[in-house]
């Protein structure tokens, strides 16, 4: 029980900056830019220092409303939800830096409620981390989901029909997540998570608690696009507007497979998901394995660089969902320490995208011959993406992916290594087909874009900074893993 | 052998890291950036050097750099075997540095800036390897070298480099990802480290054989750098590159690196004593015996000569892996020398074909009748080259090969000698008629006027190093000591 | 497509049948739903809120957190339609034309 | 073009002098109930949101018996925003306002430190205020929803 | 026969409730009408609300607005009033059901003003060509 408020600020600030941008923005753009960037640095700041304070002095509980939980709700800081909070306000800060720009050239007139519904996003993201409350995440749930169903409607062309399946799949996904909860409900009596899973092996694991759990996660998997479920994203990440996808596509699966542990083991317990009924698990990582591969095969035929990389975010939340069922506490390291590697450099990649996006107009193939002489800062910086989404050394994507290859190993699961080794492969390929056009340059030269000069140092400074950590990262991820994340994996794996 | 920290190693590594920015910089003045890479190439053998006294008695230098896996450090470290390749690399480099500013301001190539700055990377990553003190780092920096030589590869950025540029990664990363990762990963989930021990560290794991050989398989395959058939396919295709990149990438670092890792692996992972207790030097010497000769016959038909090279260098490179798999002190004794002796003998033959190239601008043997004539000093360090690869006396060549001779009757096995007899053969074979050719034969009537010699910052390096090989017949004690160290002896 | 939705709907509606089957009679007093928790809000929430309509103190005060998040939802709502609907005036013409 | 020709006949429909004398009438009694279904949900039920919609509503019956201009003219879309905002503010302000006084979030008893009227007392205040906040909020969305949604976003004459 | 019955009586809203739930979300992913499909989500997220609804009626319960002073003074039985947070939680829901319904129309008209038409196919046929 603590009484500092600073993980509160973290959330709170960009909730109240964004009704302020929706007031000011309306009468002059001007206020728009520091508000947002402001807010979101604050918040940037305000979770590091919250994250030494974990580190120093461990994690605890807070109860909003000072009710004692289970009457109030039970927020949680400890290592993991201090990290996403780092990983949601930093991500966020530099999206919104460079979506600034993008914004103000794709959605003129509508920026104010473009950064409202923004930033709205990001304080819901954030509360989904800080929450211990089963119905509480619900709420939460849906807030993230009807901002992004906004932003991705604000697009142009087919995007309000993705949007639209988006928020047909959302739905079902929050309601089968809500039946869950119900269940749990009605068989416990409580929507608190700690006091759920205590409650949980008194009355045992019947049909009723079966049931919960599987509609929880299927709702789950509905939101973080897990293979067979993942018919929505594509359309939705890749038809959105830029500054939307900026933020979208690093986050939100990101967070949605965050909530996918946080209920494993908050909720449920290790013995019961992996002990109890094992079979369970050993389905779920073969599930993996085959989303895996067949998303990284269903890349391969993309001809379009957005939609290559969402297909890409399809197959990394493979990765993790695999990692986090083998049941050991190397698989579990490797799937933390990816959620943070694959947000940045999602984001990184995306950045790239759009700083090309605002010069070249198009992401096709075709258009992206010669790039490298044309913009050769940012196609360095994606090219670091790139190798960091392979697995090149010492690239972050190389250490967690370490990991999680050694979780199989150690789980017996060879069918999760060789997909992980084959989507690293394929990886390979499909970058370097982007890497060898952009680089060879003859027939690229009559396209005509001759005038194209690299992006505006405001899109590419959080580009570069990006890249860069994304190696200062990975020569980093020893301690990374060492201080943090062995703290954040649940005890008893 | 006692080891202190020191920066040494890490100087050593970064300064032609570092180096590439200055020279990106200073694109639009050539001389200030051929002066930087020169500058830079002294740098390195200077530091090389100054660190092998220390070495050569029984010392050693390590840097770690960032702690990132359990237990498995990014981490330098300069022990006898990094010290043989990474003198062989730097020495060579300078040579090839000054080679590549002649032959690239002689065929007036464009991109040099972008040429010159791989290039520094590439070294760098070279000696990475070489000074690698676990198999991590060396999977890093090895990965660090693929990806630096693909702009090297496809230089020319025309459709036939973009072809090769493809096959060349789809080899290299292939193998790396798709086989050396995972056997890295089973080694270290079986043994809890990567580090290279003298001895091995695979011994004390209790693997059982089929692991162990399974594991050796994936690592002889995963370096696929090696030119180990049946991934030996991009070497050929590689050869579009300029010809001092073929020369010292595809002769010596590139390669090279491939065939030291494998060594590596074989000494300091597994170890000896653990491959001949479950026996699978059987395995090494008949995958390599099977390369030697394959290459060598395929190398009689090609008549481009810089492919021929190639499968020359495909065959040589088996060797020292053959070396290595016969176990015995002196088989891995010559399977190092070689490393050495191949590397100064083959640089010199890959100049010699540059020199051709911009000299006469031949590039097919066939056309090459009386050109010696012409073109007499480079045709002479060509001879000395060929003569130092078949391993005939008084070269460099012979004294590897006689080691590795020995090592094969130590072995017991006398179809490896059979074997290195017959390639050896091989080799005369596909060499003496290019000599032959140029010296002896009528050249067509028109076709070599005012012919002369290549400019002399292509001369000058190529005579050396044939002089070099030369020379390492009567002194190759640094190298023979070395080698003797690096394999505990 | 039909077929695979029918089936889909079936199979779900299945498990959740099956879910029911440990659940509490309808209506029962003891059942966990109407466990400590709901006692100790009517019981206690009048004490410690002062506020008689028990639903409006939890929806404010126990629950408030939800509440505030629950309004910004509908705040949302209302911003995303306006974002995605509302179209300034110039853009008419070329609309009716 | 479809949707202008539907709109036309929509409104001779609606344009009943009966209707719209009713609805003149009515609108201030439906404003004054959905008032009082916020201030009373203390003590009944009702609250923020049932008032709010109520108070809503009411616009929304001027716009359907007459036009949606005359509904804009009693509520400019710009006071309807500022409203909307203002709710939201209220709630998330009076959430924050506790934090910063030394409370938790949401700790509405915290406020006693400003003016004392004893913790117990002010939980059931800062109850009131936050349902006059969501009343605001849903008030305004609503109108905000039916408007852009019966005028498909033009903000003309609507249905 | 006789625990059949019990059970029946015992679990039959419940049965209702997800029937009701199947016919929504039959409705979200078999039909092709985008209208249709968002009349299922409403329909299946009433079906939830009717069920969390449900997990809190006691029989004979009395509605949870007390009298302040008498209950200040001598306490009540919690038995006698019905449980208050499902209906807290489903005023939340209802909420958040309908500014996503309102979203989700908002996007319809979006896309009718784009293609003229709310039949999925149609508006496929018409990305076709």
């Amino acid at each position: 029980m603590s009484t500092s408020n600073l993980h509160i600020y973290v959330m709170a600030v960009p909730l109240l900056t964004a009704f302020f941008v929706n007031l000011l923005g309306r009468t002059s753009k001007v206020w728009i830019a520091p508000l947002v960037v402001g807010s979101l640095a604050f918040s940037s700041v305000a979770s590091l220092v919250l994250m030494g304070r974990v580190m120093t002095s461990g994690g605890f509980s807070y109860t909003v409303g000072n009710w004692v939980p289970p009457y109030g709700i039970e927020l949680v800081v400890d290592h993991l939800s201090a990290l996403m909070l780092v990983l949601i306000s930093v991500v966020a800060l530099f999206a919104s830096v460079s979506a600034l720009k993008s914004v103000e050239q794709e959605l003129p007139g509508r920026e104010h409620l473009f950064f409202t519904l923004y930033l709205i996003l990001i304080a819901g993201l954030m509360g989904l981390v800080l929450t211990a409350d089963a119905f509480n995440l619900y709420v939460l749930l849906e807030i993230t989901s009807i901002t992004t169903y906004g932003l991705i409607a604000m697009g142009k062309g087919r995007a309000p029909l993705a949007s639209f399946n988006y928020i047909i799949m959302g739905s079902i996904g929050a309601c089968f997540y809500l039946l869950g909860v119900g269940y749990l409900y009605l068989m416990t009596g409580t929507l608190n998570m700690a006091e759920i899973s205590q409650t949980l092996p008194v009355i045992g694991g019947g049909a009723a608690v079966a049931t919960a759990l599987a509609f929880i996660l299927v709702g789950l998997w509905i939101k973080m696009a897990f293979f067979p479920l993942h018919g929505w994203l594509p359309n939705a990440y890749s038809l959105a507007p830029t500054g939307a996808a900026l933020i979208v596509a690093p986050l939100m699966t990101k967070v949605s497979i965050y909530l996918m542990v946080r209920v494993m083991f908050s909720v449920f317990s290790i013995d019961y998901l992996f002990l109890q009924n094992p079979l369970v698990d050993a389905v779920i990582v073969w599930g993996a394995a085959i989303a895996i591969v067949c998303a990284s095969a269903l890349a391969l035929a993309q001809k379009d660089l957005k939609r290559m990389l969402t297909y890409i975010i399809v197959a990394e939340v493979g990765y993790m969902v695999g990692g986090a069922w083998l049941a050991n506490s190397t698989g579990m390291t490797g799937a933390l320490l990816h959620i943070v590697n694959d947000a940045l450099m999602t984001l990184c990649l995306f950045l790239a995208a759009a700083a090309i996006l605002y010069r070249v107009g198009s992401l096709d193939f075709d258009k992206l011959q010669g790039i490298y002489r044309k913009m050769p800062i940012t196609m360095a910086a994606f090219t670091i993406g790139a190798f960091s989404m392979i697995g090149v050394p010492p690239t972050a994507g190389f250490f967690s992916k370490w990991y999680l290859i050694l979780g199989g190993i150690e789980g017996g699961h060879w069918e999760f290594v060789v997909a992980l080794l084959f989507s690293s492969l394929i990886n390979a390929v499909l970058f370097f087909r982007i890497i060898e056009i952009g680089y060879f340059h003859k027939d690229g030269e009559h396209h005509g874009h001759e005038t194209i000069t690299e992006a505006p140092l405001q899109m590419q400074a959080p580009l570069l900074i990006c890249a860069v950590a994304l190696i200062v990262i990975g020569l980093g991820s020893g301690p990374l893993v060492e201080k943090i994340i062995t703290l954040a994996i649940p005890v008893g794996l | 052998m006692s080891y202190h920290t020191s920066l040494w190693p890490l100087a050593a590594v970064l300064i032609s890291l570092v180096g590439a920015i200055p020279i990106l910089l200073s694109d639009r003045r050539p001389n200030l950036r051929e002066s930087w890479t020169m500058l830079i190439a002294f740098g390195k053998v200077a530091i090389v050097t100054t660190m092998l006294p220390t070495v050569l008695a029984g010392g050693g230098f390590e840097f770690v750099i960032a702690e990132v896996v359990p237990g498995v450090p990014l981490a330098l470290r300069v022990d006898a075997m990094g010290m043989f390749f990474a003198l062989v690399a730097s020495i060579l480099w300078f040579f090839t540095s000054l080679y590549s500013i002649g032959y690239m301001r002689a065929l007036k190539e464009h991109a040099q800036t972008r040429y010159f700055a791989s290039f520094a990377v590439a070294i760098s990553a070279t000696l990475g390897v070489a000074f690698s003190a676990n198999l991590l780092t060396m999977y890093l920096f090895y990965e660090m070298l693929s990806l630096s030589t693909y702009p090297l590869v496809t230089h020319e950025q025309n459709a036939e480099a973009r072809r090769s540029g493809r096959k060349y990664l789809t080899y290299i990363l292939g193998t790396s990802i798709g086989l050396a990762l995972p056997a890295m990963l089973i080694v270290y989930s079986l043994t809890g480290t990567l580090d290279f021990k003298v001895g091995g560290v695979l011994a004390q794991s209790g693997a059982s054989a089929e692991t162990l050989a399974l594991i050796l398989v994936l690592f002889l395959f995963g370096f696929a750098k090696s030119g180990i058939m049946p991934f030996h396919g991009w070497l050929p295709a590689a050869m579009v590159a300029p010809t001092p990149v073929s020369s010292f990438l595809h002769g010596v670092a590139v390669v090279k690196v491939g065939v030291f890792s494998i060594l590596r692996v074989i000494f300091h992972i597994f170890g000896p004593d653990l491959l001949l207790d479950v026996n699978l030097g059987t395995v090494i010497t008949t995958i390599a015996s099977i390369t030697i000769l394959v290459a060598s016959l395929v190398a009689l038909t090609q008549d481009n000569l810089k492919r021929r090279l190639a499968y020359s260098t495909i065959g040589q490179l088996s060797y020292m892996v053959l070396g290595a798999g016969m176990l015995t002190a002196a088989g891995m004794t010559g399977g190092l020398l070689h490393i050495a002796m191949h590397a100064f003998g083959k640089i010199t033959l890959f100049f010699c074909a540059g020199a051709i190239y911009v000299a006469a601008g031949k590039k097919y043997i066939s056309q090459m009748d009386g050109l010696g004539r012409r073109m007499p000093v480079t045709y002479l360090a060509f001879f000395f080259g060929s003569l130092s690869i078949i391993g005939m006396p008084p070269l460099g060549g012979f004294i590897s090969k006689w080691n590795l001779a020995i090592g094969a009757i130590e072995s017991g096995h006398m179809v490896l000698l059979v074997v290195l007899l017959v390639s050896s053969m091989l080799n005369a074979l596909y060499f003496f008629p290019i000599v032959y050719r140029g010296f002896f034969m009528p050249a067509a009537e028109g076709e070599l006027e005012g012919v002369k010699e290549a400019p002399t910052f292509c001369l000058v390096p190529l005579s050396i190093t044939a002089i070099c090989s030369l020379l390492l017949f009567f002194w190759p004690t640094v190298f023979y000591r070395l080698a003797q160290m690096a394999i505990g002896l | 497509m039909k077929a695979l939705a029918l089936i889909a709907t079936l199979v779900t509606g299945v498990i959740l049948l099956y879910g029911t089957m440990d659940f509490p009679a309808w209506g029962d007093p003891q059942s966990p739903a109407s466990g400590t928790l709901s006692t100790h809000y009517i019981e206690k929430a009048v004490e410690e809120t002062h506020v008689p309509n028990i639903v409006t103190a939890v929806l404010g005060d126990y629950r408030g957190y939800d509440t505030m998040f629950e309004t910004v939802v509908i705040y949302c709502a209302g911003l995303v339609v306006i974002s995605v609907l509302r179209r300034t005036k110039q853009k008419q013409p070329e609309k009716k034309a | 073009m479809k949707l202008l020709q539907e709109r036309t006949q929509k409104q001779q429909i609606g344009q009943s002098l009966i209707i719209q004398t009713a609805v003149r009438q009515l609108v201030p009694f439906v404003q004054l109930f959905g008032l009082y279904v916020i201030v009373h949900g203390h003590y009944s039920p009702g609250g923020g949101f049932q008032g709010g919609v109520i108070l809503g509503s009411s616009f929304v019956m001027l716009a359907l018996a007459f036009d949606q201009s005359t509904s804009m003219r009693l509520m400019s879309e710009r006071a309807n925003v500022m409203l909307g905002n203002a709710g939201v503010l209220i709630f998330t302000g009076v959430a924050a306002l506790c934090a910063i006084v030394g409370g938790l979030f949401l700790d509405y008893s915290a406020l006693d430190a400003i003016i004392p009227l004893g913790p117990v007392e002010w939980r059931s205040f800062g109850i009131f205020l936050v349902e006059v906040g969501v009343g605001l909020a849903v008030m305004s969305i609503m109108i905000s929803l039916f408007w852009d949604l019966s005028s498909a976003g033009e903000m003309d004459e609507g249905l | 026969m006789d625990d059949l019955l019990a059970v029946i009586v015992a679990k039959y809203n419940y049965w209702i409730y997800v029937i009701l739930m199947m016919i929504g979300f039959y409705a979200m992913i078999g039909k092709r009408n985008l209208v249709k499909k968002l009349i299922g989500m409403n329909i299946f997220q009433t079906a939830i609300i009717l069920m969390f609804v449900s997990a809190g009626v006691k029989h004979g319960g009395k509605i949870p607005i007390l009298n302040k002073y008498e209950v200040l003074k001598n306490g009540i039985d919690a038995t006698q009033i019905v449980n208050p947070l499902p209906h807290v939680l489903m005023l939340t829901a209802i909420v958040v059901s309908v500014s996503i319904t309102g979203v989700a129309l908002a996007i319809l008209l979006r896309i009718y003003r784009e293609y003229g038409t709310l039949e999925e196919d149609e508006i496929l046929e018409k990305l076709g060509k």
